[in-house]
């Protein structure tokens, strides 16, 4: 159970066919409360991620001398393919956390504190250009509680399935607490006090992000 | 959902594409990244003027890009802005060497990605400036909000510091202008029906049949209020007291009044807005010295319209009135 | 019924009214009875052009008053040709001494007032010529028909004739070449949705949620037979290929190519209708050289478009490409 | 029993209140096979008329001594506001048909013989200016059995009531066999095949009309 370059494929991957898969559910949300693209943008960025996997992998298989490849790596190509295929608010916010968190994993495989730190970098990026600070209902109301519940669960020994798991439980039920609050960030805040009582659908999508972090570490590699 | 297209996702593909040909004349479009400049590119010397955001706007922005108004426009999927990597080369594409003024509408995700793209394009050593359009007058608290929208107002920003550039402004003095333009600029709009997103298939908020939504934006996004249906004359004062309070238009100023239809409006009845708006603004004593009714700034087949008023001062009208030649508007 | 306007019964003077506003510099309207001229009135010695119709169908055909035009519009009520107190002073109003063409469009209800409004004019010592456009394809024998429609046809012979009266060509020229215009120009539309007319407050037809009603008038009738929702590209089809069959087009001709928008249709959905109507005549060998692209001439609300096809001669591109300048069309 | 100016006038009030009256269901057989305003246009052109009339009868109130009032009168000043104000298809029909009718009838009071020349000579106008011949799913096809009824009436010794009677009757069987008929003239034409199963709204007000010529015998002027 190593958190390798073939861990992180596998999480990108999974990512993309599980908003493929819920891709309604997110739209739904977003045209309560935004304008009904977040799952279709999803969709467009994470299917031309797993595009450029694929003909990298072609790739690697014909060039296998390249040397190891670095976890890193495929965060910072899922970083700038997100980056220059979503829009909307969510592309550069998704590819900002992706290249910070590409930054603080440039290695073979990682451990729990760099799981840690790459949550936090994330998170970093995200606030870093959203400016959004906690309960304006944004993605950040998922981020935050799944790195403070990844730090938890380290520094109570967890392994990195552990705190794997505790930063998606805590994420999905971050999203879930988005429900009640009134949006002062995203196009939600234009609703005001009608942004109550739907759930934000960048935290929804965060919670399904790291929710395929944690299936990725089941599933073997091909 | 049944509309005139192909295959959802090739919408804007294929709209472009037609449009391409229609326009061959003003315009050329550059697939993948996509985006639209003014047939024979940027003119030396002149500073260049960027706009984009998501499609479904339409004519807004690429319907603007010609002479004395943008020489590049970058159309995003619909209602998304566009990517970095669609930007850049737009902004590339417009300079003439006196910089590029890029005009951005203030939604979160278009200010992120044109930020990207400029902070890109300030690498490559281009001199890029930005203007952030926030007429929408229905966002009233920005403290508690994103901000104020762009919407209809957009447009005049585009065609006053077009003109600016086209007679040789230099990049401050068209950004100058382009700032006078917003901060001179209001706008609220009303729907009466949603529209529907074509890879989405349903409409983009549930309004009940005698209701209307008060301050939309632009991109199917509910309003700030729901009111039982009203006839015209309410409805136009809805919109333009927010605006014109706003503005704190007072006796004896001259204003252009842009009536924008979003896009599914009969002519016929953005007139009796118009007629509406302008009877209100002369009774507090304010001058509509400039008209525009049409659908301009639009949101794909929704039926509503939006009151703009620009606050007008010689220099601003002059440059309304400068020659203009794009697919959608012209004199 | 949810529309922008105040009591229906006034929705055609409220409209008028608001257009008269925000066109001043270009139209003027005439109330009681209603029609619009130019503003300075009949030009004298040159020929004076008329048209006019049901209301509903704008910015046809007030839209189209103004230098290189018309001379004068008369609305009717929606969907209802003026009657002949309104057509005789606007017959008159528009006469500089050279003779007034009247521009028909083929349905019983506007050829009858037309016709006894003409008579009336020329017992008053009035030059009239008339033209009946009947350019839509849909209505396929007119021997168990009224005859063909006139629909978004009727703009080209409007502005080409248009041109020909502003060049000076007397009532024989500008006749003849109108006639030219019908003679070359056909139509067929398609209804995505169909539109409500104020006063009636109900949908014209019932179209179901997943069906086409192909070959529609202008009027909100239902069309010739419907067919389930197909992609644009098939939609096109149906529409062009009976334009250009019934036209005879053959290889290497010119035309004009219109794709006209219903009312509220959003531009992006018409060019993606315009890219493949051009793609189908380029494979016939037919060059398209003019092209339109707009809701010009309109159902209220309806969604829908309509394919229009001109042949083209030298003559009649280069009174195309004359100047025009009405609130509508502008070049 | 006398059809009189006064007669005429009752039948054109009587008229403008039955079309108000079924607007709707007029309006609603044009929307099926027209376009949907004959209903408004026939509301329209008739409220106009009635307001002619009592712009008249408070004139006529002031100069009585101006002399007998004809039936012809009434409907010609019906014909001139119909056509000023109706406009579609049915205005210059409705009017030419009472132009027609008021030519016939200049007279104090008309006997039957006169009703029969009088309904004759609207129909002829109504195909002179229309061109449509019975069959074509007009108002033809009311106006037509109509004036065969009413001679067919008075040739069997009928009054003037029995004529009228018998051509309301016919006018409105008429108007109901139109709804088998595929139309071949007015805006239904464009329809073909489909405008079968609906009856033809022009020929559906003519059998108002005529039977509101009948109604306004047995009332008496106000
Ligand atoms: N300033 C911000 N900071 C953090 N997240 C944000 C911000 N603005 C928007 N978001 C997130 O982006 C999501 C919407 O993304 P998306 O629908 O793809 O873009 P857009 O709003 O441009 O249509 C929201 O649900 C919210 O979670
Ligand atoms: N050529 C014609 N001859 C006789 N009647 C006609 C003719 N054309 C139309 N009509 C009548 O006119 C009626 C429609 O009138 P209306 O709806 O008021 O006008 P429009 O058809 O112009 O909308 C039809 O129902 C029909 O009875
Ligand atoms: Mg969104
Ligand atoms: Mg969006
Ligand atoms: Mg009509
Ligand atoms: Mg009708």
């Amino acid at each position: 159970m190593t958190l390798d370059a073939d861990w992180a494929e596998r999480w990108i991957r999974r990512t993309a066919d599980t908003v493929a898969g819920r891709r309604d559910e997110l739209t739904e949300l977003d045209r309560q409360i935004g304008d009904g693209d977040h799952g279709e943008n999803l969709v467009r960025g994470f299917r031309a991620v797993v595009a450029k996997l694929d003909a990298r992998d072609g790739q690697d298989g014909a060039t296998e001398a390249a040397g190891p490849r670095l976890v890193g790596d495929v965060l910072k190509l899922t970083a700038t393919t997100l980056m220059s295929t979503v829009g909307g608010a969510s592309g550069p916010l998704y590819g900002t956390a992706f290249l910070r968190a590409a930054k603080v994993t440039g290695r073979e495989s990682i451990d729990t504190r760099a799981v840690v730190a790459m949550l936090e970098s994330a998170l970093e990026g995200i606030t870093v250009r959203g400016k959004a600070t906690p309960g304006e209902k944004t993605m950040v109301d998922a981020w935050t509680p799944a790195v403070d519940a990844a730090a938890q669960a380290a520094s109570e020994g967890g392994d990195e399935a552990a705190v794997l798991r505790a930063a998606a439980a805590a994420a999905a039920a971050g999203a879930t607490a988005t429900i009640p609050l009134v949006a002062t960030k995203g196009r939600a805040s234009y609703l005001g006090e009608r942004s109550a009582g739907h759930e934000d659908p960048g935290a929804r999508s965060t919670a399904l992000l790291l929710g395929a972090a944690v299936e990725a570490l089941a599933e073997r590699s091909a | 959902m049944k509309k005139l297209l192909n295959d959802p996702a090739n919408a804007v593909a294929d709209s472009l594409a037609g449009f391409a040909l229609a326009h061959a004349d003003i315009i050329q479009v550059h697939h993948d990244p996509a985006y639209v400049t003014r047939v024979g590119g940027a003119t030396t010397g002149k500073v260049g003027l960027v706009s984009g955001g998501g499609a479904g706007h339409e004519p807004l922005h690429t319907g603007f890009v010609g002479d004395g108004m943008l020489d590049v426009a970058v159309p995003g999927a619909v209602f998304t802005s566009p990517t970095p990597d669609q930007i850049l080369p737009a902004l590339q594409a417009a300079d003439g060497g006196a910089g590029v003024l890029a005009i951005v509408k203030n939604y979160t995700g278009d200010v992120l990605n044109f930020d990207l793209a400029v902070e890109l394009a300030e690498t490559e050593g281009l001199d890029v400036a930005t203007v952030l359009v926030n007429d929408d007058v229905a966002v009233e608290d920005s403290t508690y909000t994103a901000g104020r929208r762009g919407v209809a107002g957009t447009l005049c920003v585009e065609k006053i510091a077009g003109a600016a550039a086209q007679q040789g402004g230099d990049l401050a003095d068209v950004t100058g202008v382009a700032h006078r333009v917003v901060d001179n600029v209001r706008s609220m709009g009303v729907a009466v029906t949603a529209c529907t997103v074509p890879h989405v298939g349903a409409p983009s908020f549930d309004l009940p049949g005698d209701q209307l939504e008060i301050g939309i934006g632009i991109h199917g996004e509910p309003g700030r209020r729901r009111v039982k249906a009203v006839p015209a004359d309410e409805v136009t004062q809805m919109l333009l007291d927010p605006v014109a309070d706003d503005l704190e238009l007072s006796a004896g100023e001259r204003v252009l009044l842009f009536v924008n239809g979003m896009g599914g409006t009969p002519a016929s009845e953005l007139y009796v807005v118009y007629g509406r708006a302008r009877r209100l603004l002369e009774q507090r004593g304010v001058t509509v010295a400039r008209s525009l009714v049409g659908s301009y700034v639009t949101s794909l087949e929704m039926q509503g319209a939006s009151v703009t008023v620009l606050r007008l001062d010689d220099e601003l009208a002059a440059l309304w009135d400068a020659p203009v030649h794009t697919a959608a508007l012209r004199w």
